[in-house]
């Protein structure tokens, strides 16, 4: 069981890592998207390997569901050309890698020998465990207000995304749906008089 | 001697007379204002006269004292009061507010009510540095001064007004703030107050005095301003308007003088004691140095303020050798150089107001045209030479006579500048005012108007009085001083 | 004397003070009310000085009558605990020099209205001359030394403003400043001396001083390392180059042949009778301090007779009828220095006296020449003035021969008693110094009658124009002629007793015994005729009819001689034409020198390395740093995230090894 | 081989944290690619705080992951919003080309 | 304590601001563009009554929502100093949102939101609450740059703005990570308590509090984390320039207040640290790369950027002193900011922004009383007395020395030197040049006049008898050890 835990945190492990540094480096939008994805579904399994199922789950749902379909289309609406590397890059890339794995080097030395690297893994989680409820326990009591707090914030980002994007163009044809309901009859019914003049 | 509200209404009458000028603006020609700043400042200057005469010059304690809390959370007071240091230079400010609102009468074009209105609002921000014994309100009435002259050279000055007010800006600003910084520091070594009182009493270790010491030397040598931080001096005075110059060369200078009696001294007596051989050096220099630059200026104003610079040498020798004789000789000397180089840019004024340039070369031969001029100016340049019956010569002399007594030397390279002082100040004299008549425009000049004669000719008389009978002018000083060197006199490092 | 019986009933200190401020007053009348009074402003002036030499007189016989007065008007200043008073001290010494002062001024003063008709400075000028002699009595009354610089520096700048009289002229401008400037030399060292004094003495009272000298003697002093002074001959010499720069003693004698520019009334009043000898009374009065140090007196004594030979000399060379006596001055002032340094203190005072009439009477005499030369000062240009101007004549002659010495002229009596002192002193250089005032009494009578003869006699040399005016001055100018020729005539044969050999100076003066010659001279030669008869038998009597005798073959019997004896001794007339190069020494060295320091300073120091270096140095150096900081923000996102990074990473690695 | 201990888990999140962070400093492309490294970063946090969750036993770790999807898709869209205004702006999201505002 | 009720009245300013955002959105939608005023004036009336709710509040303390609110002190004056800010900007922004086609009820509505994300931000006590609370500012804030979306700069400015956000957010989130796995806890106090033991010896503390400074000095703007700051100040319309120089300044400082005091003070021998590298680089970047700028926006955001140097200094004091005056420079640099930028809208018109130092030009002689008050605004950044910018600097510096950090005292007052120039520079072109002819000012706007000159006056006033602000502030901060 271990084993198998072990193995599978090492395949999942690595492909996130691959699918991530390919979304930084493939050259056309699409692919990194589709990358994202497969880091996404990489990450909601390790989330299960850590025994938060309702965290993997809603990772697929909410950000492969939503939020990537959002990206994608984002990059399809823009119609953005592929990409080439400039000079510029390859000059820069050596001390910005350098910069980066001295970042990382520093942080997997502090990890490495962290005293809480050494706490132990905790046993199998019990086969009734309910992480789903158990959360939704917490989410509903506990943290109530910033529950109400995230939901401000998704107004926001509704507001906001509308107040940024939605456009009337003067010269585009679209229906005005409040005029349509405020109609009257006078205005679209004009009683003709089709008499003619007695002779 | 409890008396309130004097120093605050000298203080705040002409601040507030000042925003009340600048609400009146210029109008019915400027008229409203010039009466309304004249009654100003005339109240002002009578509110300090009965400084003078309720003054007891038996004690070195302070006088007048006001002290209520100001800023309760970080200990700060609204503490005023004054002793026989501080009193000349509140009179000296106020009177010469009076002179230069009544010399402004005329020869400012634009915006007059502004430019009386900001020597209204500096008049009572000056005397606050005189009077102020709280560090934080010394250094606020300090720093707020900058403002009104930053505007007054940067509105009303000349042609390279810009570079000289920004120039002048910094260079004080920079001295000043890390005064604050030593402010800040005695705070907490004083057990959380800000009174200056408090800080000449507490003790401090020889390395702490050093740096105190050095951070106050920054702020005042730049304010006198000593060599070589005085560049900026000279730049000012050629852009300032008269009474700008006025102002800055009479009573600006002489506050980083003050602060040295009011703060270095007495606060960091060791250090001082330590220093002393740089400070004398510096003044030294800034007496030989400086005098000769100034015989080679092409400007008027540029050799009266390199002239300047070369007289607050004696002042800062003087108060460094600690002898009384040299102490009271500085005072006098500040308060002489008060009248005297008031009195020579007024009279450069006079001249630029109708000629417009200060080019020495542009003049000569004036003495024909403008007799009365001459003869006061003559007057003038004899207190700047230091002659025996004018001011000039009384703070020299001490100053000299007092440092002779500690070191020769020193006092013999002071002397010098009996010599090159005669020489800058009798050539310029020699080439404006004497030989015939060269440029058209000068055979043209007009004499003195009675406004002019009035500021001038009373000025004069300070100048006679003080050089004549210098004995009441002492008096005051007296205790104050004794009381100082005795504070200096004793170490403040803790054993 | 009953006419100064009401002068009893005054306070005394009522009296000396009106002496000084008698003139005062009326040269603040006369400055005051110049536009107003025009041609009678001098009445004022005339009337204060005339009320002080009145005064004068009146306290001179008091004097006499062995009245003294020490006391202070009132407390000037207190120095910390020391009070520094106005006061006078009142003695022999001041007394005589009141008379003086007063006498010459109030003839200077009439003579002016006369000389300076018309002139459009008049009351200016009576003003100025009214102030001298306020200051100048200032100077000999004075009880201390705060009052005598006073008096000093006052006396300086009235020279220097009547120097410059004639503004409108560039080089009598450029004397004032010279002269100015030149005598501020000389107070510098005395206001060093002053402020020495007052650390060792801890006064500024005479009196108070002089009683602290004694205990001064054998105090030493290091000015320089490795050099221990005597304090006494420190503080001497200090006080001695005050009275180089006041009396032109060389090297500081340059100004006075300059002031020369100055109307001929000032000429004769303060560069000859008055204020240059203020040199000499100071010293005089600071005997009790000389006497102290042998080395300051051989230093006085060896410069006083330099000055007296070679100024003398130069006085041959010169064409300018002014300067040729400007230049006697400067010899006379060195005779009488050389005296005060043979300790014959009252030799140098009877000098100064008798110096002050016969040469003012000179200087006006030859005022009253160039007026009637229409301001023509060469004596080149002159000749047979004789016949025109009788009394000019006659006076000038008077003054001529007192000051070459002639008995029994007044000239003759003091000059005689200094070369006599000189000769019997015992002071390093005495020797060297009575050489050269020997040879100098040839020297003057030589220049003396040198400039008589070419003015007065033979040819006139005029142009016409100025031939067919010539005329004798008006009375204003005569009198005082008249007036200072009789002293001239008379002051040795009466004085010489009293003054130069007798005690009436004993109570200023105080002199040690062994040094102490015109004791010794007087103990031989008692009386005026016994010392005539005795400078009969003496050289410089005979040098100076020598050198009248020369004066006559050369310029009365072949007038060719001066020319061949000047191209056989080019090169030495070269010098004295040259004045010894103090002139270009000082101009190369001091006034070159300063401007060029001052523009190097201000240039290099001010301009280039404060200004430009640090002060604008540093703000260029912001403004150089702005800007090429300023293009780090490149406006490029991975820019902005790669700066954050960087500072991430730093901070980690900043605490992985400051902690690891 | 062992279990995975916590150290494996956070050196997995702060490979993945730098890869984004890369990502976003390294990139020359075009915008979308940095919005998407956000997504990355922000993933990289929610493995740490499921792992401590898991190694220490509270549930307080998922709650935080569960807001910051939250904010993660409001964030999203609002990036791409802001992405679209800029696009139609200056008609590319080349990142070179967003530099109208420096220095 | 399951009675959710019960923990309400703690957070009624909160309720009351969300409550009225959503009113104003619903009114904007339903009342149209004619009446838009309307939601202007709910705005303001809205703000006025949380003012009025949070000073009601005062004087209380305690924690709400189990240990996730805290209300003390520190919350309802910071929460004051916010909504009072929030009402200046509104005010200041009338005419200019009029004038280009914002005057919408979106741009009400952000600020309310963004108002309650610095609200929420301020009284939050849990790690969770600080970093919903910053992302509900930030968002709305990003918004709000990008909301003129015609505008080049302003949606460049949003771009650069976001995206740097959101990476600041991301290692602001790290940080926290490390911090619950260090101690297991979200609660502020939990943390505190659970970190007595761990020292600065724990590489995973030092971790965690290098990424929350970062986050922390990147959402201040200090430097080398204030790379977005000067673009996105520049790119932002003015009124929204207004708000993000002020509101979030004190709002950072309380999330800076709750992590790292409240929860980490035990950490503060490392964050001092990583404060004091802060400070050194924003005092030299903002001063000096200001001096070379000619946008007045841009410039004052490099001031921004020198200032959070200043403010920083206060934290390294790291005393009851030392927060105390970091929190009184935030406000009165927020007062400050609030004025200098609410003196670019007010001179600005369609089509000329005033933004620009050369669009002073003559400012003295054309408009001599909005001269003055630049004069005093100008003044009050470099720090001269008598106005409160003084005190500001003279707090920071007082703590400073009192915790015996002379020579980072010394730096700092020379900084405030340069920095003195390029303001004084500002007013040279303001005060001594001549006027220029082809400049016309929009200054017609009377609302916005009389909120500069009380806002600009008030910098004077205060500097004049600082003892009231100083004392309010201290007092906020009081026991926050």
């Amino acid at each position: 069981m271990l084993l198998t835990t072990t193995l599978l945190f090492y395949v999942f492990s690595a492909v996130l890592l691959l699918s991530a540094l390919l979304v930084i480096t493939a050259r056309n939008p699409v692919y990194s998207a589709l990358y994202l994805v497969l880091a996404f579904f990489n990450a909601a399994a390790l989330f299960l390997l850590l025994g938060a199922e309702f965290l993997g789950l809603i990772l697929i749902l909410v950000y492969v569901g939503a939020v990537m379909v959002l990206f994608l289309f984002v990059v399809m609406m823009l119609d953005i050309n592929l990409t080439r590397l400039k000079e510029g890059f390859l000059r820069y890339l050596p001390l910005g890698l350098a910069v980066a794995i001295v970042g990382v080097l520093e942080m997997v030395s502090v990890f490495w020998v962290a005293p809480l690297g050494r706490v132990p893994a905790p046993g199998p989680i019990p086969a009734d465990a309910d992480n789903t409820r158990a959360l939704g326990q917490l989410l509903y009591t506990h943290y109530l207000y910033p529950f109400e707090i995230a939901a401000v914030i998704l107004l926001v980002a509704i507001i906001a995304a509308i107040a940024l994007t939605l456009r009337r163009r003067p010269d585009t044809k679209s229906q005005a749906v409040g005029r349509q309901v405020a109609v009257a009859v006078k205005d679209r019914l004009r009683m003709v008089d089709l008499r003619g003049p007695r002779q | 001697m409890y008396s309130f509200g004097i120093l605050s209404a000298a203080i705040w009458v002409p601040i507030v007379g000042g925003f009340l000028v600048l609400s009146l603006g210029d109008r019915a020609g400027g008229n409203l204002a010039r009466w309304a700043s004249l009654l100003v400042s005339v109240a002002t200057f009578a509110i300090t006269l009965p400084l003078l005469t309720g003054f007891d010059t038996q004690t070195a304690a302070m006088q007048f004292v006001e002290r209520i809390p100001w800023i309760p959370s970080f200990h700060i007071e609204y503490f005023l009061g004054i002793d026989g240091i501080s009193l000349w230079f509140i009179l000296l400010t106020s009177f010469l507010t009076v002179l230069v609102v009544i010399s402004s009468w005329r020869n400012v074009s634009s915006r007059l009510s502004q430019y009386l209105a900001a020597f209204l609002i500096m008049d009572g921000l000056m005397i606050g540095v005189f009077c102020a014994l709280d560090a934080i309100l010394f250094y606020v009435f300090w720093e707020a001064m900058l403002i009104p002259m930053f505007l007054i050279i940067g509105v009303w000055g000349g042609p390279r007004r810009v570079y000289a007010t920004i120039k002048f800006f910094l260079y004080t600003f920079l001295g000043s703030v890390l005064m604050l910084v030593a402010f800040l520091y005695l705070y907490f070594h004083c057990g959380d107050s800000f009174s200056l009182l408090a800080f000449q009493r507490i003790p401090l270790g020889a390395s702490a005095q050093i740096w105190i010491f050095l951070a106050f030397l920054i702020a005042f040598a730049v304010k006198i301003p000593m060599w070589p931080v005085h560049t900026w001096l000279p730049d000012a005075h050629v852009e300032a308007p008269t009474g700008g110059s006025v102002i800055l060369a009479a009573v600006m200078l002489k506050m980083g003088a003050y602060g040295f009696l009011r703060l270095s001294l007495p606060i960091t007596p060791d250090a001082s004691h330590q220093l002393a051989w740089l400070m004398i050096t510096l003044s030294l220099i800034a007496i030989v140095y400086i005098a000769l630059i100034a015989v080679v200026q092409k400007d008027m104003k540029k050799l009266i303020a390199y002239s300047s610079i070369a007289h607050m040498g004696y002042v800062t020798l003087g108060f460094f050798v600690f002898t009384q004789t040299a102490v009271e000789g500085a005072i006098i000397q500040m308060l002489s150089h008060g009248f005297v180089s008031a009195a020579m840019f007024l009279c450069v004024g006079v001249l630029y107001d109708r000629m417009h340039t200060r080019e020495i070369e542009a003049y000569g031969g004036v003495a024909n045209v403008m007799p009365i001029f001459a003869s006061l100016m003559m007057l003038f340049a004899m207190g700047n030479v230091g002659l025996p019956g004018t001011s000039g010569f009384v703070g020299e002399f001490m100053v000299v006579l007092g440092t002779y007594q500690a070191y020769p030397w020193p006092a013999i390279i002071a002397a010098t500048g009996l010599i090159t002082g005669a020489a800058y100040t009798l050539w310029l004299f020699k080439r404006v005012l004497f030989g015939g008549i060269v440029h058209a425009q000068v055979a043209a000049l007009n004499d003195l108007n009675g406004r002019e004669i009035l500021v001038l000719g009373s000025l004069a008389g300070l100048v006679l009085l003080l050089g004549v009978w210098p004995a009441p002018f002492l008096d005051v000083v007296h205790v104050s001083v004794a009381h100082l060197l005795q504070q200096v006199s004793v170490s403040k490092i803790p054993s | 004397m009953e006419i100064f019986a009401w002068l009893h009933s005054l306070p005394p200190i009522w009296v000396y003070l009106l002496i000084p401020l008698a003139p005062l007053a009326g040269a603040l009348v006369a400055g005051f009310g110049g536009w107003a009074l025009r041609e009678r402003a001098h009445w004022a002036p005339i009337l204060g000085v005339a009320f002080a030499l009145y005064l004068s007189i009146f306290v001179l016989l008091e004097v006499l009558h062995g009245v003294s007065f020490y006391g202070n008007v009132y407390t000037w200043a207190v120095f910390g605990n020391l009070p520094v008073h106005i006061g006078f001290d009142i003695d022999s010494l001041t007394a005589v020099m009141l008379v003086v002062v007063t006498f010459v001024s109030l003839c200077v003063h009439i003579y002016t209205i006369g000389y300076m008709h018309g002139d459009p400075g008049y009351a200016r000028f009576f003003s100025y001359i009214a102030l001298f002699t306020f200051s100048m009595l200032m100077l000999v009354m004075a009880n201390n030394f705060l009052q005598l610089f006073f008096g000093w520096e006052a006396v300086g700048l009235v020279s220097y403003l009547l120097i410059g009289f004639w503004f409108t002229r560039e080089s009598a401008n450029q004397a004032a400043l010279k002269a100015f400037l030149v005598n501020r030399v000389g107070d510098f060292g005395f206001l060093i001396g002053i402020a020495a004094i007052y650390h060792y003495c801890g006064s500024l009272d005479y009196r108070t001083v002089f009683a602290a000298v004694p205990g001064l003697v054998g105090q030493t002093v290091t000015i320089l390392p490795g050099h221990r002074w005597s304090v006494l001959t420190w503080i001497a010499l200090l006080l001695f180059i005050g009275a180089m720069g006041k009396s032109a003693q060389v090297p500081l004698h340059v100004w006075l042949p300059e002031s020369m520019e100055g109307p001929t009334p000032i000429s004769a009043l303060i560069h000859a009778a008055t204020m240059v000898t203020a040199g000499i009374f100071m010293v005089s009065r600071m005997s009790p301090i000389y006497e102290q140090s042998a080395t300051a007196l051989s230093v006085v004594l060896i410069i006083g007779a330099i000055t007296a030979l070679f100024m003398g000399l130069i006085g041959l060379v010169q064409n300018d009828i002014k300067r040729i006596i400007a230049y006697s001055t400067l010899s006379q002032l060195g005779y009488m220095t050389a005296a005060l340094g043979a300790s014959a203190f009252s030799a140098a005072i009877f000098h100064l006296m008798t110096h002050a009439f016969f040469k003012a009477l000179l200087f006006l005499a030859a005022g009253s020449v160039i007026h009637a030369m229409e301001n023509e000062q060469d004596i080149r240009k002159m000749g047979g003035l004789r016949r025109h101007m009788p009394i000019t004549y006659l006076t000038f002659l008077v003054g001529a021969l007192a000051l070459s010495g002639i008995p029994p002229f007044a000239g003759f009596f003091s000059k005689d008693l200094i070369i006599e002192a000189v000769g019997d002193s015992s002071m390093v250089g005495a020797h060297f110094a009575y050489l050269l005032l020997v040879v100098g009494a040839l020297v003057t009578a030589l220049y003396t009658f040198r400039m008589f003869f070419l003015v007065f006699h033979g040819k006139q040399r005029m142009d016409e124009h100025t031939r067919a005016h010539l005329h004798e001055s008006p009375g204003v100018i005569t009198l005082p002629l008249i007036v200072l020729a009789i002293p001239s005539l008379l002051a040795g044969w009466f004085f010489i007793a009293p003054v130069g050999l007798g005690d009436f100076l004993d109570s200023s003066l105080q002199i040690r015994a062994q040094w102490n010659t015109v004791a010794e001279i007087a103990s031989h030669w008692q009386g005026a005729g016994v010392f005539l008869l005795h400078g009969l038998q003496a050289w410089p009597f005979w040098l100076a009819i020598l050198g009248i005798a020369l004066a006559v073959w050369f310029y009365l019997l072949h007038d060719g001689v001066p020319a061949g004896l000047s191209t056989l001794l080019a090169p030495a007339t070269w010098v004295l034409r040259k004045k010894y190069g103090f002139d270009a020494f000082n101009q190369w060295v001091f006034v070159r020198g300063a401007l060029l320091f001052g523009r190097r300073f201000w240039h290099w120091g001010d301009e280039s390395l404060i200004d430009g270096a640090m002060v604008n140095g540093s703000a260029r150096m912001v403004a150089r740093a702005a800007l090429s900081w300023r293009r780090l923000q490149t406006g490029y996102i991975y820019h902005y995230a790669f700066v954050m990074i960087i500072g991430l990473v730093l901070f980690m690695t900043y605490f992985m090894i400051w902690r690891g | 081989m062992t279990a995975p201990n916590l150290s494996q888990w956070l050196i997995l999140g702060a490979l993945l944290f730098s890869i984004g962070v890369v990502g976003i400093f390294l990139n020359r492309k075009n915008v979308i690619i940095l919005l998407m490294a956000i997504e990355i970063l922000l993933l990289a946090v929610n493995i740490n705080f499921v792992a401590f969750s898991r190694y220490l036993g509270n549930l307080e770790g998922q709650i935080f992951v569960f807001f910051v999807l939250t904010v993660a898709a409001a964030e999203a869209a609002i990036g791409l919003a802001i992405l679209v205004v800029y696009f139609r702006n200056r008609r590319s999201i080349n990142v070179e080309d967003i530099d109208e505002l420096r220095g | 304590m399951h009675n959710a009720l019960s923990h309400w009245p703690f957070a009624i300013p909160e309720i009351w601001v969300l409550v009225m955002a959503c009113v104003v959105l619903l009114v904007d939608v339903y009342v149209g563009k004619r009446q838009r005023d309307l939601a202007f004036v709910l705005t303001g009336f809205s703000l006025l009554a949380a003012m009025a709710l949070t000073w009601a509040d005062r004087g209380q303390s305690g924690f709400a929502f189990f240990g996730q609110l805290r209300l003390d002190p520190f919350t309802s004056v910071a929460s004051f100093f916010v909504e009072l800010l929030t009402l200046l900007v509104l005010l200041y922004s009338r005419k200019y949102l009029l004038r280009r086609g914002l005057y919408r009820g979106e741009v009400f509505v952000l600020l309310l939101f963004a108002l309650l994300g610095a609200m929420i931000l301020i009284s939050g006590s849990n790690l969770l609450i600080l970093y919903l609370g910053l992302e509900l500012l930030a968002l709305s804030q990003y918004a709000l740059v990008a909301l003129q979306r015609d505008n080049l700069r302003a949606t460049e400015a949003g771009l650069k703005y976001f995206i740097l956000g959101a990476l600041a957010s991301a290692l602001l989130l790290y940080g926290m990570s490390l911090l619950y796995g260090l101690t297991g806890v979200l609660n502020l106090q939990q943390i505190a308590v659970a970190l007595i033991n761990v020292g600065p010896q724990n590489f995973l503390l030092v971790l965690a509090v290098v990424f929350v400074v970062a986050g922390i000095a990147f959402k201040l703007g200090a430097a080398p984390f204030h790379m977005w700051l000067p673009d996105a100040y520049q790119g932002a319309p003015t009124p929204v320039t207004l708000f993000m120089s002020s509101v979030p300044k004190i709002a950072i400082f309380a999330l800076f207040l709750r992590i790292l005091v409240e929860g980490g003070y035990g950490s503060i021998e490392i964050w001092r640290q990583l404060f004091i590298a802060l400070v050194l680089v924003s005092l030299l970047i903002g001063n000096v790369v200001a001096i070379a700028q000619t946008n007045l926006k841009r410039m004052l955001a490099y001031s921004t950027v020198g200032n959070m140097g200043f403010l920083a200094l206060g934290i390294v004091a790291g005393t009851q002193n030392g927060l105390a005056s970091a929190f009184f420079y935030a406000v009165v640099y927020a007062l400050m900011a609030v004025a200098a930028f609410g003196l670019i809208v007010y001179l600005s018109r369609e089509g000329f922004e005033a933004e620009e130092i050369s669009d002073l030009r003559g400012l003295g002689r054309s408009r001599p009383w909005a001269a003055f008050l630049l004069l005093v605004i100008m003044f009050s950044l470099a720090g001269v007395p008598p106005t409160i910018g003084f005190y500001a600097k003279l707090a920071v510096f007082q703590a400073l020395i009192e915790a015996h950090f002379v020579w980072l005292a010394v730096f700092g007052v020379l900084m405030a030197v340069v920095g003195a120039f390029y303001y004084l520079r500002v007013l040279k072109v303001a005060l001594f040049d001549p006027p220029a002819e082809d400049l016309h000012y929009g200054a017609d706007d009377p609302l916005a006049a009389s909120v500069l000159t009380v806002n600009s006056v008030a910098l004077l006033l205060l500097g004049i008898v600082p003892g009231a602000l100083l004392a309010f502030c201290f007092h906020a901060l009081q026991g926050v050890l």
